[in-house]
């Protein structure tokens, strides 16, 4: 009996509950964006400097300068307008009057100071482009609208940088310092900014997903966009197929912008979404540690240029999402030389220069290790790509999985740093300083962008002279040259400058690409109904 | 009972604490220097030497043992060194998920797996038997994720009969917060709409995890029938003319099921391995997609924590199972 | 003396079954008859087929490779005819009751006693569950054992092997059956249980008009207990009659020497040279010759048959068909 | 003679039997199968992702490369680590589970505790954690299988030395004065060997699963290794319209999986009478 009575309210439960469950197939909400693309590590802007967090951190704070458009250009936006010195070593930025931090209080110049000075000490991310030529010690705040850097040495890219650093709550971090920590370990899950979406805590789930809601009181106002979104949904989905999958379902709004080159056509094929197809400035290089031998061997270095199928890789594997980058400065920057001579894939070349390198002693026949970072497929297929060629011409490359932050951490020292890496160099600020300036000066070795190892004293001149001029049109001259001599030295392998994919549902306006943030700023876009 | 359960706990703890050491010198030993990852991305050396001392890494090891088991002793596993956020806060925020699952996959393995078992072990060595057989093998050699793909592919994708990813629609507030179990919780609150939704986002994921146990149950309800049905008690069942039915479904399934109960343990601990990469495949808000992360991004603490965390629950469950073993056997407590 | 039809009568039973290494007739052409209100037991040693027919009366012998002859007439209607379905509502826990052999293994130990008590009963009292109880407690109560109101509650491993051996009598009485099947019921119980066991089935019987198979290797019980007996070798019966004549004048050689092994009945102990034959390949002619003292030539050929002394005394065996035809 | 025929009565273990000896074959004559080792490792880039074919019988994987060759090759790779994984497994744990069996000093708790603590996780997470730490690669994955996987074997011959150790010839042979090591490994280990072997076959179907699952997380075999997991994490991507990537060494998984798991369930059933069933 009494069986019989549990089986009927079971199935009774489960009837009721397959009738609501109609319900849960349903499509998002109509003014819901969902937004697949992953959170960052951590919620803390001044801890991180990637991909996700740049996409996280333009909607939820304000910078000084933002970077707009494809190609991109550099605008005021907390700033009205900033003036350099005559000698290159202050900096002085005017802020706009009555902006509120989500909270309600004012963001004045004593934040922007406080901002600075917080990631100059939690000296992670953001920091590196800072550190050289900044101390916490010398931002100051002269009135309320008046911020005032004063440089060490004078560094052309530093306005450049500015969209780096976020500027955030200083009364929401304060209380919550703990053993001296700049609130760190709160910060790290909390949200303290002014920008145009508020990060709804509550529904913070580490890695998983959060909510932002719409800032209605953004300083800039909305009057750019009449059918602004009101909640943007952020959440992580692991899986690539998982992902795209959800996009063609109506599951989701966006992929992120890796979507694989062989989903493009499912995607466009779906009644559901389309694919955006933007030209970054992202470039692929393949490392050589300049240091280790055979590496140090010019000819060798020219074989491996030449073993390489780089119109097989973007043609086929990347079936043409991608542009051939001849050097280290992404191809639609100025300072690339529009004349540069890319390597070509040609096995009779290498072959011959490795007969070259082999006479001059270079001990070729040893097993050569590239190293690539396992989950990033792309880094698999380029190093595969290579092994081909280089079975073909006799060099025994072996390929080792490997992850992030131990290769960053291997590449401190010459002797730890791979033969060869596999890894791309993205827009963390757009100035050639971020691409040829930091990978090539020596004195950024044992960092992991210039863990090629090679020091050229003509190329250390040009780029250092380079850094402290203001005049764009000098600068991309030397920026120019020395690109032509890293180039001549092959000093590693530059494969390509990348096309972003990212798959977005039909309904989505109003997208707009730029390099940094990889398009995924909000304020811009609408739902259609 | 008071006596046994504490006797199984003290039988545990010393695992718990050298899986604990074990645990801590594979983190340590091992040629991985986390300083690189916790000072970030664009890091200088004097950076990464300066985390280094920070995070006492150039301590000697067993100074680092002992500020590590300090912490512990406070509940503190430590802070991430991607996010920089307890790790521990962020497993117990997931577990309810991943217990979810598993034990839905559990209940769902057992209600199909127990009876398939019996059948073969009645209809011993006949085509049932057989093809039961090698159906129930056939389920364990079928790599989970493998299967995850498949099912998505079939009935979110072409059929669109269930939700692809996730654990709830995204934008409807999960229900209230009690247990953590969205199923339990929703009927707590008598939301029925709630428990629809819930219920029919766990069923892809659990379908897949429960098919290696589900297996698994069917061969030993299998066998522990076959064991059972020997019994002299059984004959004299039959001699005595109890009803062939009530002979087998009542008192030989009892005592196989009660035979099997240890192995559930075991069982458990086969789904919490295969919810590793189906939490990630099904977009799971579970431990299983956390450790993935972790393990992707080096976060040590967090693999160290999820191995720990995973080995309590694990000694937990096994603990539970012995209790039930010996409530369903009245025997075993008193032996002891 | 009037031939009563009798309550349970075995009619040449066969029963074979087939196994690897060939098919084993175990047992072979076994008649005997059970009266009404009487205590019939059945002695041989161990291998001789007395399980067995315990099996083939219940209709529980398995399914594969058997195969069965003859008749077993509970009240004049043939078992072996009856479909399974009817053997298990009508025979088995109903018209025929079962004692095992074993109290310490035939509970099973995760069910409460009083589950397993209540089973037999399940068809029959339908939703009647009090009334089953009621009437099992009274059982309990007739079975002499301790605390009858509780014991139902309580798990098997509680009670000492005399306890259980009540239970499980009053467990086969409790469908008042017309026959009773006792399976060696007091060999796993010590001496001193054994007497009370047999004291108090003895006073059941008398008290209830049971009618009993009683299965046991041990004459020293039939002795006690029985009215009549077979006596079984290798699967065949080659003696049967009433116990006082059967104890008193044996007549097949098996017998005898049975008798002979017995501690109560002789001084000096002497076992039966040799084993039980193997099923499987039987000595030709009459089984039992390769033991036999006083076997003769034609034993290992001729087949003997039945033959009848004083009217009740049956004996299978060439030295009294001898007798009977001079 | 009576074993033999019993085995063969059991149709699902025969079946198992016959994959592993397809298996076996395969991998033998992995160099007859596939000549051109091009084929496995060097692909044409404009041939990628192309269907089942006459030229390509399981189609071609993302780089070109003929997945047929690939699986067959594979196949040799898991066996090989399977085996691996299994020997050393057993090289550890049977020794350390007849000492700690056969003595009752310290060194046999200590060996039984540290089981325990080695049990005390499943052995994937731990397994996970062992060769994420000790870095990526097929080798790396082999050694966590095994350091994980040699309790079992520890437990299991632990628990018949146990039975064996009070067995009437055992006594015999210590009054007779035999030394501890001839005890054990000329008397106890053949006792123990049957229940070592079904250990063995199925540790064997299970190591190439768990084997898959590393590879399929990341820190299993590495490319250009043709290893069946690390085939499926490579093809998923391209799924559905690539589905011949995934599915053909996914089903090399399943049916070697299959095959030790139907075989050893067979040896079991015939040396443990008892139907005692586990892992």
């Amino acid at each position: 009996m009494r069986r019989r009575a549990f089986l009927i309210g079971t199935s009774a439960v489960v009837t009721m509950a397959m009738a609501g469950g109609r319900v849960a197939l349903a499509i998002p909400g109509p003014d819901e964006l969902i937004w697949a693309e992953d959170l960052p590590g951590t919620l803390d802007p001044h801890a991180l400097s990637d991909v996700p967090m740049q996409s996280y951190m333009i909607n939820v704070y304000d910078t000084l300068y933002v970077n707009r458009e494809n190609p991109p250009k550099l605008e005021p936006w907390l700033a009205t307008g900033h003036t350099i010195s005559e000698d290159g070593t202050t900096v002085e930025f005017k802020l706009h009057d009555g902006v509120k931090f989500h909270d309600g209080s004012p963001l004045t110049s004593e934040d922007v100071v406080w901002s600075f000075q917080r990631m100059l000490n939690v000296k992670k991310g953001p920091a590196a482009a800072f550190l050289p030529v900044l101390d916490p010690s010398s931002v100051t705040a002269p009135d309320k609208t008046t911020v005032v850097f004063k440089l060490k040495k004078p560094y052309a890219p530093f306005v450049a940088a500015t969209p780096l650093v976020a500027i955030v709550n200083r009364r929401q971090i304060e209380p919550n310092i703990k053993d001296n920590d700049w609130g760190q370990v709160w910060f790290a899950s909390n949200a303290a900014g002014s920008g145009s979406y508020i990060a709804d805590i509550s529904t913070y789930q580490p890695v998983q997903q959060i909510d932002l809601k719409r800032n209605h009181d953004h300083f800039m106002g909305w009057s750019d966009n009449k059918s602004p979104i009101e909640i943007v949904r952020k959440r992580t989905i692991a899986e690539t197929t998982t992902r795209v999958n959800a996009l063609i379902k109506g599951d989701v709004d966006s992929t992120d912008s890796y979507l694989p080159v062989d989903q493009v056509e499912r995607v466009l094929a779906s009644k559901t979404a389309t694919v955006s197809k933007d030209q970054s400035m992202r470039v692929m290089v393949l490392r050589m540690n300049n240091k280790k031998a055979p590496f140090d061997n010019l000819n060798f270095r020219l074989a491996m240029s030449h073993a390489f199928n780089y119109k097989g890789f973007i043609d086929s594997v990347l079936k043409g999402f991608a542009v051939r980058n001849p050097g280290p400065i992404p191809f639609n920057l100025w300072g690339a030389p529009k004349d540069l001579a890319a390597y070509d894939f040609n096995l009779d070349k290498a072959k011959e220069f490795l007969t070259k390198a082999k006479a001059e002693g270079a001990p070729v026949d040893r097993e050569i290790e590239i190293h690539i970072q396992e989950h990033l497929a792309q880094t698999t297929q380029a190093a595969q790509i290579l092994q081909q060629g280089c079975r073909k011409v006799g060099i025994n490359l072996k390929i080792v999985p490997n992850l992030w932050p131990q290769l960053i951490a291997s590449t401190a020292k010459s002797d730890t740093t791979p033969d060869m890496w596999v890894h791309w160099v993205s827009s963390y600020f757009i100035d050639p300083e971020n691409w040829i300036g930091q990978m090539y000066d020596s004195q950024f070795q044992g960092t992991w962008k210039a863990s090629a190892w090679y020091k050229n004293d003509k190329v250390d001149a040009l780029l250092r002279e380079a850094r402290g001029l203001e005049d764009q049109g000098k600068r991309q001259s030397l920026y120019e040259e020395a690109s032509r001599l890293v180039v001549v030295d092959a000093v590693d392998i530059w494969i390509y400058n990348a096309i972003e994919l990212r798959g977005l549902s039909n309904r989505l306006r109003g997208f707009h690409f730029t390099p940094i943030g990889s398009g995924a700023d909000f304020r811009s876009m609408s739902l259609a109904s | 009972m008071t006596r046994f359960v504490l006797h199984r706990l003290l039988l545990t703890i010393p695992a718990l604490f050298g899986l604990f050491v074990l645990t801590f010198i594979m983190m340590r030993v091992l040629p991985n220097d986390p300083s690189a990852a916790l000072a970030g991305e664009n890091a200088t050396p004097a950076q990464i030497a300066a985390v280094r001392k920070a995070y006492g890494f150039d301590e000697p090891l067993w100074k680092q043992f002992i500020i590590y088991v300090e912490q512990v002793a406070h509940g503190d596993l430590g802070n991430s060194i991607i996010s920089n956020r307890p790790v521990l806060r962020d497993i117990s925020d997931r577990l309810p998920a991943t217990i979810e699952l598993t034990f839905v996959s559990l209940a769902f393995a057992a209600c199909v797996g127990i009876p398939l078992g019996t059948l073969a072990a009645v209809w011993y060595q006949s085509l049932f038997d057989h093809v039961m057989r090698i159906l129930t093998v056939a389920g364990l050699a079928i790599a989970s994720f493998w299967f995850a793909i498949i099912l998505q592919m079939i009935f979110a994708m072409e059929l669109d009969w269930l939700p692809l990813r996730g654990r709830f629609p995204e934008g409807l507030a999960p229900p209230l917060h009690i247990t953590g179990l969205y199923l339990v919780d929703s009927l707590l609150t008598l939301r029925f709409d709630q428990f629809g939704n819930a219920f029919v986002h766990i069923i892809l994921p659990a379908f897949t995890l429960s098919l290696a146990g589900l297996a698994s149950i069917a061969r030993f309800t299998r066998a522990g029938v076959l064991e059972t049905m020997q019994k002299e008690f059984v004959h004299y069942a039959e001699a005595a003319g109890y009803q062939r039915r009530r002979i087998i479904w009542v008192y030989v399934l009892r005592n196989s099921v009660v035979g099997a109960t240890t192995q559930i343990g075991l069982l458990f601990g086969g789904l919490i391995s295969s919810a590793v990469a189906v939490e990630s495949i099904f977009d799971w808000p579970g431990v299983g997609s956390y450790a993935v992360n972790a393990i992707l991004t080096s976060d040590y603490k967090a693999v160290l924590a999820v191995t720990l965390v995973v080995g309590v629950i694990y000694a937990a469950v096994n603990i539970l199972v012995d209790v039930v073993h010996a409530w369903l056997d009245p025997r075993v407590a008193e032996t002891l | 003396m009037t031939e009563a039809a009798p309550r349970l009568e075995i009619r040449n039973l066969s029963v074979a079954v087939g196994t690897d290494e060939g098919e084993a007739r175990i047992l072979d052409r076994v008649s005997l008859k059970l009266m009404s209100g009487s205590i019939h037991g059945v002695v041989g040693e161990s291998g001789c087929g007395k399980s067995t027919l315990m099996r083939a009366i219940l209709g529980i012998l398995p399914k594969r490779g058997r195969e069965t002859e003859g008749n077993v007439l509970l009240d004049g209607r043939d078992l072996l005819t009856l479909p399974r379905s009817v053997f298990r509502t009508e025979i088995r826990g109903g018209q025929i009751g079962f004692i095992p052999q074993d109290p310490y293994q035939a509970f099973n130990p995760v069910f409460r006693v009083g589950t397993q008590l209540l089973e037999t009963t399940r068809p029959k009292a339908g939703g009647n569950a009090l009334n089953a109880k009621a009437d099992i407690i009274a059982l309990l109560k007739a079975v002499q054992l301790p605390d009858p109101e509780h014991a139902l509650d309580r798990y098997p491993h509680q009670f000492s092997g005399g306890q259980r051996q009540r239970l499980l009598i009053a467990a086969a009485l409790a469908s008042s059956p017309a026959v009773v099947l006792a399976d060696e019921p007091t060999t796993a119980l010590d001496v001193t249980t054994q007497a009370q066991i047999l004291k108090l089935l003895r006073g059941l019987a008398e008290a209830r008009g049971l009618s009993m198979l009683f299965v046991t290797h041990d004459f020293g019980v039939v002795a006690q207990l029985c009215d009549t007996v077979t006596v079984m070798y290798a699967g065949q019966t080659v003696e049967s009659g009433p116990v006082a004549r059967v104890l008193a004048a044996p007549l097949h050689p098996y017998t005898k020497m049975l008798l002979a092994c017995h501690p109560d009945r002789s001084a000096a102990l002497s076992g039966i040279p040799g084993a039980v034959s193997s099923p499987l390949r039987p000595p030709s002619g009459c089984r039992f010759h390769p033991r036999c003292p006083s076997a003769r030539a034609e034993c290992r050929e001729a087949i003997p048959r039945t033959s009848v002394h004083a009217g009740q005394q049956k004996v299978c065996c060439l030295l009294y068909e001898e007798v009977e035809r001079i | 003679m009576l074993i033999l025929k019993k085995f063969l009565r059991d149709v699902p273990a025969v079946l198992g039997f016959c994959i592993i000896l397809a298996m076996c074959l395969i991998a033998i004559l992995t160099p007859l199968i596939v000549p051109d080792l091009d084929r496995v490792y060097d692909g044409d880039l404009t041939s990628r992702l192309l269907p089942p074919s006459a030229d390509f019988w399981f189609g071609t994987d993302n780089l070109g490369r003929d997945v047929f060759a690939r699986v067959i090759v594979g196949s040799r790779g898991a066996l090989e680590v399977a085996l691996s994984v299994v020997a050393l497994a057993i090289g550890i744990g049977v020794p350390a589970g007849l000492y700690a069996g056969y003595t009752d000093d310290w060194g046999s708790q200590l060996v039984m505790r540290l089981t325990d603590v080695f049990l005390a996780v499943p052995q994937l997470i731990l397994a996970l954690s062992i060769a994420q730490l000790i870095g990526r690669g097929v080798n790396s994955a082999m050694v966590a299988l095994a350091l994980t996987y040699w309790p079992f074997f520890c437990r299991t011959v632990y628990g018949e030395v146990r039975r064996l150790r009070s067995a009437l010839f055992i006594e015999a042979q210590r009054s007779l004065g035999a030394s501890m090591p001839r005890i054990l490994f000329v008397h106890i280990l053949p006792n123990v060997a049957s229940a070592v072997i079904v250990r063995a076959t199925i540790g064997m179907g299970f190591t190439i699963m768990t084997t898959a699952v590393l590879g399929f997380l990341g820190v299993g075999a590495t490319p250009p290794n043709p290893d069946w997991g690390l085939s499926v994490a490579e093809g998923r991507d391209y799924l559905p319209q690539s589905w011949w990537a995934v599915t053909f060494p996914g089903l090399g998984i399943f049916i070697t999986v299959l095959g030790f798991n139907l075989f050893g369930d067979g040896l079991r059933d015939l040396v443990d009478p008892r139907l005692r069933r586990s892992r």
